[in-house]
């Protein structure tokens, strides 16, 4: 029961997706996991777990989303304490050096499948802090980025809506920024290397 | 009844508790988001959160933190089978009171095993005060109802209930007793003055920090299937048990939802305080209780 | 074969132990091994009608069903405990004596179960007392074989002056005769009732006299402590079933004097073994060292062996019985476990241990299994035990008490889960790292013990039908009933199969949900969440010294008994400075003016 | 100017004046106090205003005056019973950038000192710990806050920068592909 | 081949005198002397035995029953052993010590009080040469001013006796004091202070503490060991075969003696040193033994004053030993010094256990029959009393054997030789000689009948009225 696909004006539909007519008299046990995927994809869409990681400015607007105004236990949302229990991580705004190591570390603790929704600007481009001497700009080349929501704190609106569009992905199918990372493991560790110098930081406040 | 169908009737009836209680705990989360002026989720969400849990891949610290996991949903399962509902009862004779508390309780060491072979503290933490807790509200419960066996001189919850339908509620017998048993119900369920075990704030709550994916999908069945248990336990012996399956189900959720209601517009405990009013107020009235009852020697059989 | 060979034989095992212990130590432990099991073998295969043997003047033996169950378990904790003895290297000139003095106590306990008479039960009981403060000796330095040695013996001597009481005023020495016969004449019965008792409680930890326990039990060397802790505290429990069936408390007390259908002063002793449980298990949980933990809960777990035997009802003392044995072999496996995690990390400090469930999953398994029994959940014999003593207290009525043994079953799940936790659970210390499985030679023991509370937890017909006819032979109305697969209480029946089957059939569901979600990622122990944190240190980063924080504040306050004690001792000491000041000064002058004011007043009280 | 201090400044400021001659009034605020000091009285001011009753130092912050080549160190104390607060302002010199370290008097100036350090390059003589980092994790380039150090160079230098085609639109602009 | 008793009185003092003109052999003469004593007791027999032709109540009369006769057999063995084991140190006390066993031989034999009052002076004055041989002389002075008070009023006792009943016969003083036992009380109390110097009673006993406290291995077992039960069978005599006591009086000795074991179990308890300890038990056992007497048990004040007498010999003796090898008797410092000599410390165990009254040793039997035949006389607190005090001597005795065994891991060992292996052959004969008497201590704790009934056979007849129900191996009459 998928919804009907509309090309939306943000993203182009990604052109892997055909659809192949395949004999019904047996379902084969790789149409049997599809078929289930989508299940899947159904239950995973309707019940997304938010780990609040509030990294930047943008945190503000996740109370009002939350409470009764724009409730986003609608969605089946709920914030979540860890890592392991949640699919969202929620990089709201800014991310700075010493936050991207522990963005990476998070990341990586949580289960699969996970998504990466990244709020307003800065996430892009570095926004008002490009020039910032501390802080990154462009986030997708250390961690894969599902869903950007646009705003220099986009609205609770703006917020409801981004994740009703990451359901439709999930449900598509298309919300794989976790089976990119994967598959292009090394390519990201060399970026967050490359920038971070070394994720694991070993320094007088950590032994 | 022979054994295969009374095993048959005991795996429904937890399948049946199962069902019962996440559709009721959807409804009373819709029933939370109605007190805070919020639409809420939709009433069978909670049958969508474990199915995605279950599709989950998750993070294993250890053959000890599956295994316990295990223990604890066979543990609830097992209980649950022994449960009379509605005069329904999987195996007549031995369902006696004391072997639920114990086989639950197994269900409980099950969760506290597995959670602390996770390696982290804050889950041992969570444990600790999860077991504190459990002292402090388990005592006077348990003392009450034995006061209960002791009155009606039978151990067996379905003969209590039957004597009950005979002698009227044990509510009127005890309703001093049945104060306490409803503040302890709220303990072991966890709810919001008595949920200091699973601080989202203070301890990344608790126990169920390092679950996530199947984990924490059969930790929530386990739950379920526990507080199942509680409730209807509590209905059974205090509220009659119900002669139909439709008025089991209103007392149940009657009493569910009310609970989970007063915890919605509550602040947390600090655990110092938890455990210093379990062992003031409850027991103090258990004993004021158990004075009236002993006076009262009356006894039904 | 008749029980005089079986003492005597063990005698002379003991004695060539020693002879041979000088030259090589490991063939000393051997014989030990065979001794044993060659005792047990033998008393198994004799069962309760072993012939007496004629009686060899002072020490006459006759096997009651009662002394054949004392006696298999007793000889059971023994004899796996002497694998134990192989693994341990017992110095050359120190430990020698030890299998002398292991093989002495073993005899002796058997000679106590069979004694047929007072004179010869109490010689026995002595030779224990001092061949067990020996082995305790051979452990840490300290004053815990001194405190063990001064507290048993304040117990026997109540005993002996019971004894003596009996032989005095009844002419006769026979264990049950003297007993029927105190029952018949009121006399002095009270007095030897409540001195046979106290004895009992001693040996058993029962409050007053509990402070031996941590000490004893910290300080017995490791090989020795599970012997110790499973075995010798059931002396006690013996001569109080003897006591409480032959010389009930009813035909003591007048009528008048009840409460909730039972004596008065079987209430008193009750609400006693109450308090016993409560304060075993508060102090257990406060502990800081895992054996002084473990000396703690047996204090609480004797007391539902005293419960059960006080009540006097047939299910209950099946259940003081049952539980009798379920402690017997669960605290001889803590125990074990505990020496096995000493051996192989050199310390038994909880906060110093940690995450050996990796490295040492077998010994893991077997603590599993002893403290759920501990604790008493299903699976496992505590749980019948608890169940049976549970029943008989709801259907008695008696809420105090029945409060008490709640409190002490919940409060065990606090400091099973203490112990639990801080040794096994939580993160593996580095210098642990290459820590080791037991030697093979400690695991048998293990495996056997926790295999056999499995077995009988699940199939406990064999056992209660047993403790049924040792009711009978102790002259109870009516037993404990057991018709088909369940027991029969007199308000609810259990049945362990059942409830076994339907744990079963929970956790094949539990597997089958496991297995069909998806495969989960290994992860190393230290990869938890740390709130987003880089922690690199597992000693930081576990959770194991004052655990219970909040609720130990609770009853911070609780006065300590072992400081009455400690104040009594002083003021003897105190006695002893006061005589030797007096009359024992070196002046001459003061003996000179001693003597002369003495005869003075001596002739002076001649004459009034 | 009346405010309603008096009472408790006249008698601060004819001590200071009578004991430390050099120390000049810079600005005399309600409720607030700035003397000009000299880097060799700062001890003996600080341990004067301490026993005065000014035990709390608020904090010490670093002003990078690059036109005359110096960094002015502003330490901040108040006093709770009075409600007065004390700035003493130092200037010293912004090429060998060293200062006499307090945490003799106060314990709490040891991180201050230690984030002017990272941040403005001030060695504080007498505090080793100071020369570690503290909040900047593998700092490679002179300290930032400085007047001459310029971010935008290094966020070019350090960080990949995402680049726009001149002309904006869904197909060329954001290098959003993902093979 | 019939002996006459007074050889072992006379042998002694030949001796003692003849050794003055060879000055190098004297130690020859001291065993020679004990050897031929003990030789001569075998072949004594009972009856009277009258010396200088005069009748009884003139002439000197010697009492031998069994009672005496096993008291000197028990009393010249252990004096040969020791004389055997101290050679080198009994040098220069050789004829200071023939007179001693000459005087204890003649105090267990009299018949006549004065001659008692004679061998009590001679005794006392060869004990406090013996005391002032391990050169603390304010001690023996302590001593010597105490035993002159007592045998004074000892002396005084006499004179009140004699005026009353005119004879100074033992057995003649028996019937007489039957006919008419009125107003002799006060003589008997006196006579009684005199004896309980010696036995070590304890308000009298202010020098023990001073002479025993640093006895060495000859003093100890001498002073504390065989003049205590010597003293104590001499009073044992007096006290059941001659005085007839009124109830009062025994009343108030009673009250003493109970105060002395208290007192005396208190200070044991609360000493450090090992001599000390030894010492005030040996008072506190006094104490009972003299309890015993005084209330007519006297079988089983005999067997408790030579099981004692055997126990405190073995532990003076290797004290005194322990002392010279480890320089110190302070059991802090002496942890772990069995380890490096167990038949030693086996030996000294089994005397502590036996002393505490545990199982397989002669010391339980021995209070399982004081406290059964008091509880027969329906006394109950009696019986509890001894019970806590035994209970107290059980703590600090094992206290004392635990420490030295000190068989703990930590504790590495202290390797102190007690008998330093110089001389061989000393060590050999101590090992034999503690060894024996301990195992005799086991053995009569294995099979007692034998002991009780000797003790029955020499106590017996004496008193009637309690005749002591002895409970042996053979099981008691309960049975």
């Amino acid at each position: 029961m998928p919804k009907k696909e509309r090309p939306s004006r943000f993203h182009p539909v990604s052109h892997t997706m055909q659809t192949v007519e395949v004999p019904t008299e047996k379902i084969s046990p790789q149409e049997q996991a599809e078929a289930w995927e989508k299940i899947a994809h159904y239950f995973r869409a309707n019940s997304l777990w938010m780990l609040n990681y509030c990294t930047g400015c943008c945190a503000i607007e996740l109370p009002l989303v939350m409470t009764s105004q724009y409730d986003m236990e609608r969605l089946g949302m709920m914030p979540m304490a860890t890592p392991r229990q949640a699919d969202i991580l929620l990089v709201t705004g800014y991310a700075s050096l010493k936050t991207l190591r522990r963005l990476i570390y998070t990341y990586e603790q949580m289960g699969t499948p996970k998504y990466v929704v990244a709020f307003g600007p800065c996430a892009v481009n570095g926004g008002i802090y490009h020039d910032a001497y501390a802080v990154l700009n462009r986030l997708d080349l250390y961690l894969p980025v599902d869903l950007y929501i646009a705003g220099c704190m986009p609205k609770p609106e703006a917020v409801m809506n981004g994740f009703k569009r990451l359901i439709e992905l999930i449900e598509s199918g298309q919300a794989t920024g976790w089976k990119d990372y994967e598959r292009r493991f090394d390519w990201y560790k060399s970026n967050q290397l490359e920038a971070v110098g070394e994720v694991y930081i070993h320094d007088e406040f950590h032994e | 009844m022979n054994a295969l169908q009374s095993i048959g009737t005991g795996l429904g009836m937890a399948l049946f508790g199962w069902l019962l209680q996440t559709t009721i705990s959807g409804v009373t989360r819709k029933v939370i988001a109605r007190i805070q002026k919020r639409r809420g989720p939709v009433w069978y969400q909670n049958f969508r959160d474990i199915m995605k849990l279950l599709n989950k891949r998750s993070v294993t610290h250890g053959w000890a933190f599956d295994f316990g996991l295990l223990v604890a949903l066979a543990g609830a399962i097992g209980t649950a089978m022994f449960m009379p509902v509605a005069g329904i009862v999987a195996f007549k004779g031995f369902d006696n009171f004391f072997m639920i508390i114990y086989l639950a309780a197994l269900g409980v060491f099950g969760r506290a095993l597995s959670s602390g072979s996770s390696g982290n503290p804050l889950a041992t933490i969570g444990v600790m005060r999860g077991l504190t807790q459990n002292i402090g509200y388990k005592v006077p419960y348990m003392l009450l109802v034995i006061a209960l066996i002791s009155y009606y001189r039978t151990s067996s919850i379905s003969e209590i209930v039957e004597l009950q339908r005979v002698s009227g509620w044990s509510v009127l017998v005890m309703p001093l007793g049945f104060v306490v048993a409803f503040i302890s119900l709220h303990g072991m369920l966890g709810k919001k003055p008595f949920d200091t075990y699973l601080a989202p704030a203070e301890i990344a709550s608790g126990p169920l920090v390092e679950y996530g994916g199947k984990q924490l999908g059969i930790l929530m069945i386990a739950h379920e299937l526990s507080v199942f248990i509680e409730v209807s336990l509590f209905v059974n012996l205090f509220l009659g048990g119900g002669a139909t399956l439709p008025e089991f189900l209103l007392k149940y959720a009657f009493i569910y939802i009310l609970s989970s209601s007063l915890g919605a517009v509550m602040g947390r405990f600090r655990i110092e305080q938890v455990v210093r009013f379990y062992y003031k107020v409850p027991i103090a009235l258990t004993i004021v209780q158990i004075l009236m009852l002993a006076v009262m020697r009356g006894g039904v059989r | 074969m008749n029980i005089i060979h079986l003492i005597l034989g063990l005698f002379l095992a003991g004695i060539a132990a020693y002879g041979i212990g000088r030259l090589k130590p490991a063939a000393a432990s051997w014989l030990t091994l065979a001794a044993s099991w060659a005792a047990l073998l033998i008393l198994f295969l004799g069962g309760d009608t072993l012939a007496g043997g004629n009686a060899w003047g002072l020490l006459a033996f006759k096997m009651t069903p009662l002394g054949w169950f004392f006696s298999m378990t007793l000889l059971f904790v023994y004899s796996t405990n002497t694998f134990f003895n192989l693994s341990v290297p017992a110095a050359p000139t120190r430990q020698a004596a030890y299998p002398m003095l292991y093989l002495i106590s073993l005899a002796s306990t058997i000679g106590v179960f069979s004694a047929e008479n007072w004179l010869a039960l109490f010689i026995f009981w002595e030779i224990v007392l001092w061949s067990s403060t020996f082995m305790i000796g051979f452990g840490k330095p300290g004053r815990g074989s001194i405190i063990y040695f001064g507290m048993s013996l304040l117990g026997s001597f109540m005993m002996l002056f019971a004894i003596l009481v009996m032989g005095t005023a009844y002419q006769t020495f026979e264990v049950k005769g003297a007993l029927m016969a105190a029952a018949q004449s009121p006399g002095p019965a009270l007095l030897v009732f409540l001195l046979m008792l106290f004895s009992a409680m001693v040996k058993l930890g029962i409050t007053p006299f509990h402070i031996w326990m941590p000490e004893a039990y910290h300080e017995a060397p490791d090989h020795f402590a599970p012997v110790l802790a499973g075995g010798l505290s059931k002396l006690g429990a013996f001569t109080a079933l003897m006591v409480t069936s032959f010389l009930p408390a009813s035909t003591l007390m007048a009528q008048p004097w009840q409460v909730r259908g039972l004596p008065l002063l079987t209430y008193i002793l009750l609400t006693v073994s109450a308090v016993s449980i409560v304060i075993g298990t508060l102090m257990a949980i406060k502990q800081e060292d895992a054996k002084k933990l473990l000396a703690y809960s047996s204090v609480a777990n004797s007391g539902y062996i005293m419960i059960g035997m006080l009540m006097g009802t047939p299910m209950s003392v099946s259940g003081a019985l049952v539980h009798l044995l379920a402690h017997a072999l669960a605290t001889t496996v803590t125990f074990m476990v505990m020496a096995a995690v000493a051996r192989q990390t050199g310390t038994t400090r909880m906060d110093e241990l940690g995450g050996l469930l990796h490295r040492m999953p077998i010994t893991f398994l077997a603590f599993l299994t002893a403290i759920l029994s501990l604790v008493g959940l299903p699976p496992m014999l505590g749980f019948v035990s608890k169940w049976l003593i549970l029943q008989s207290l709801a259907s008695q009525g008696l809420f105090l008490v029945a409060a008490a043994a709640i409190f002490g079953s919940i409060g065990s799940l606090l400091y099973a889960f203490r112990i639990l936790s801080t040794v096994f659970l939580g993160q593996l210390k580095p210098k642990h790292r290459q820590v080791r499985e037991a030697p093979a030679v400690l695991l048998i023991p293990l495996l056997l013990l926790s295999g056999v509370t499995l077995v009988l937890g699940i199939y406990p017909y064999g056992l209660v039908q047993y403790t049924a006819k040792i009711e009978n032979s102790l002259g109870f109305a009516d037993t404990v009933q057991i018709t088909g697969l369940s027991i029969q209480g007199n308000n609810g029946n259990l049945n362990a199969l059942l409830i076994m089957g339907a744990f079963a059939i929970g956790f094949l569901i539990a597997l089958g949900i496991f297995l069909k979600a998806p495969k989960s990622r290994k992860v190393d122990l230290m990869d938890t969440y740390t709130g987003g944190e880089f922690i690199y240190s597992p000693e930081l980063y576990s959770y194991s010294t004052n655990f219970f924080a909040p609720l130990e504040r609770v009853y911070a306050g609780l006065p300590e008994i072992s400081r009455l004690y400690e104040a009594l001792a002083n003021r003897v000491r105190d006695l002893g400075t006061l005589v030797q000041y007096l009359f024992f000064s070196p002046l001459p002058s003061r003996t000179a003016l001693l003597i002369s004011v003495v005869t003075i007043l001596l002739i002076w009280g001649e004459a009034i | 100017m009346t405010n309603s201090m008096n009472n408790v400044k006249a008698p601060l400021l004819a001590q200071i004046g009578a004991l430390f001659p050099e120390v000049r009034l810079k600005k005399d605020r309600d409720r607030e106090i700035t003397f000009e000091v000299q880097p060799r009285d700062l001890h003996q001011v600080l341990t004067y205003l301490k026993n005065a009753g000014w035990r709390q130092l608020s904090m010490i912050s670093c002003v990078d005056w690059i036109e005359d080549g110096q960094f002015e160190l502003v330490y901040n104390v108040f006093d709770w019973t009075q409600g007065l607060r004390v700035l003493l302002s130092m200037k010293i010199d912004r090429g060998e950038a060293q200062a006499m370290t307090i945490i003799n008097l106060f314990d709490g100036a040891m991180y201050y000192e230690r984030e002017i350090h990272e941040f403005f390059g001030v060695v504080f003589l007498g505090n080793e710990d100071a020369l570690k980092s503290l909040f900047l994790e593998r700092w490679d380039d002179i300290p930032p806050l400085r007047k001459d150090f310029d971010s935008r160079a290094y966020s070019d230098k350090k960080y990949v920068k995402r680049f726009y085609d001149p002309v904006y639109g869904p197909q060329g602009g954001a290098s959003f592909e993902r093979s | 081949m019939q002996m006459n008793p007074v050889l072992t009185i006379a042998l002694p003092l030949i001796l003692a005198f003849t050794k003055i003109m060879y000055r190098r052999i004297a130690n020859l003469f001291l065993v020679l002397g004990s050897l031929l004593n003990v030789l001569v007791v075998f072949f004594i027999k009972e009856g009277q035995y009258l010396m200088g032709g005069y009748a009884p109540p003139f002439g000197i009369v010697l009492q031998v029953d069994a009672y005496a006769l096993y008291s000197l057999l028990v009393l010249n063995v252990l004096f040969a052993a020791l004389t055997i084991l101290v050679t080198k140190k009994a040098e220069n006390l050789t004829s200071s010590s023939l007179i001693a066993l000459a005087a204890l031989n003649g105090l267990i034999l009299t018949g006549d009080l004065f001659n008692l009052f004679v061998f009590l002076e001679i005794a006392a004055i060869a004990a406090i040469i013996i005391a002032s041989s391990s050169k603390r002389y304010h001690h023996a002075f302590h001593y010597m001013v105490a035993s002159i008070i007592g045998s004074t009023f000892y002396l005084l006792g006499l004179i009140l006796l004699y005026k009353q009943y005119g004879t100074l016969n033992m057995a003649k003083m028996h019937e007489l004091m039957l006919a008419s036992p009125g107003g002799s009380s006060v003589a008997v109390i006196l006579i009684f202070v005199g004896l309980a110097v010696e036995v070590k009673l304890m308000p009298f006993s202010g020098w023990v503490k001073g002479v025993l406290k640093n006895a060495d291995e000859w003093i100890g077992p001498m002073i504390g060991a065989i003049y205590g039960g010597a003293m104590m069978i001499v009073m044992g005599r007096l006290f059941t075969d001659v005085f007839v006591v009124s109830p009062k009086v025994t009343l108030l000795l009673s009250i003493l003696a109970l105060v002395t074991l208290v007192g005396g179990e208190a200070a044991a308890y609360d000493s450090e040193k090992m001599r000390e300890i030894l010492l005030y038990s040996g008072v506190a056992q006094s104490g009972l033994e003299i309890l015993l007497i005084l209330n007519g048990y006297a079988a089983l004040s005999f067997i408790l004053i030579l099981s004692n007498m055997m126990a405190k010999y073995v532990m003076f003796l290797l004290s005194g030993y322990i002392v010279n090898a480890a320089g110190t008797d302070v059991l802090g410092d002496l942890k772990g010094l069995f380890r490096s000599n167990p038949f030693l410390g086996f030996a000294f165990t089994a005397a502590g256990l036996s002393l505490a009254g545990l199982p397989l040793f002669v010391g339980f039997f021995i209070k399982l029959n004081i406290l059964y035949n008091l509880m027969m006389s329906h006394s109950y607190w009696l019986p509890a009393i001894i019970l806590i005090t035994s209970l107290v001597e059980g703590i600090y005795m094992l206290r004392m054997i635990l420490g030295l065994w000190q068989t703990g891991l930590e504790v590495q060992e202290t390797g102190i030789q007690i008998i330093s292996p110089s001389n061989i052959k000393t060590k050999y004969a101590v090992h034999a000689i503690t060894l024996i008497l301990s195992l005799a201590m086991v053995v009569f704790g294995l099979m007692p009948d034998y002991a009780l009934d000797l003790a029955q056979k020499a106590r017996g007849n004496a008193v009637a009225d309690k005749p002591a129900m002895m409970i042996g191996m053979k099981g008691g009459p309960g049975q």
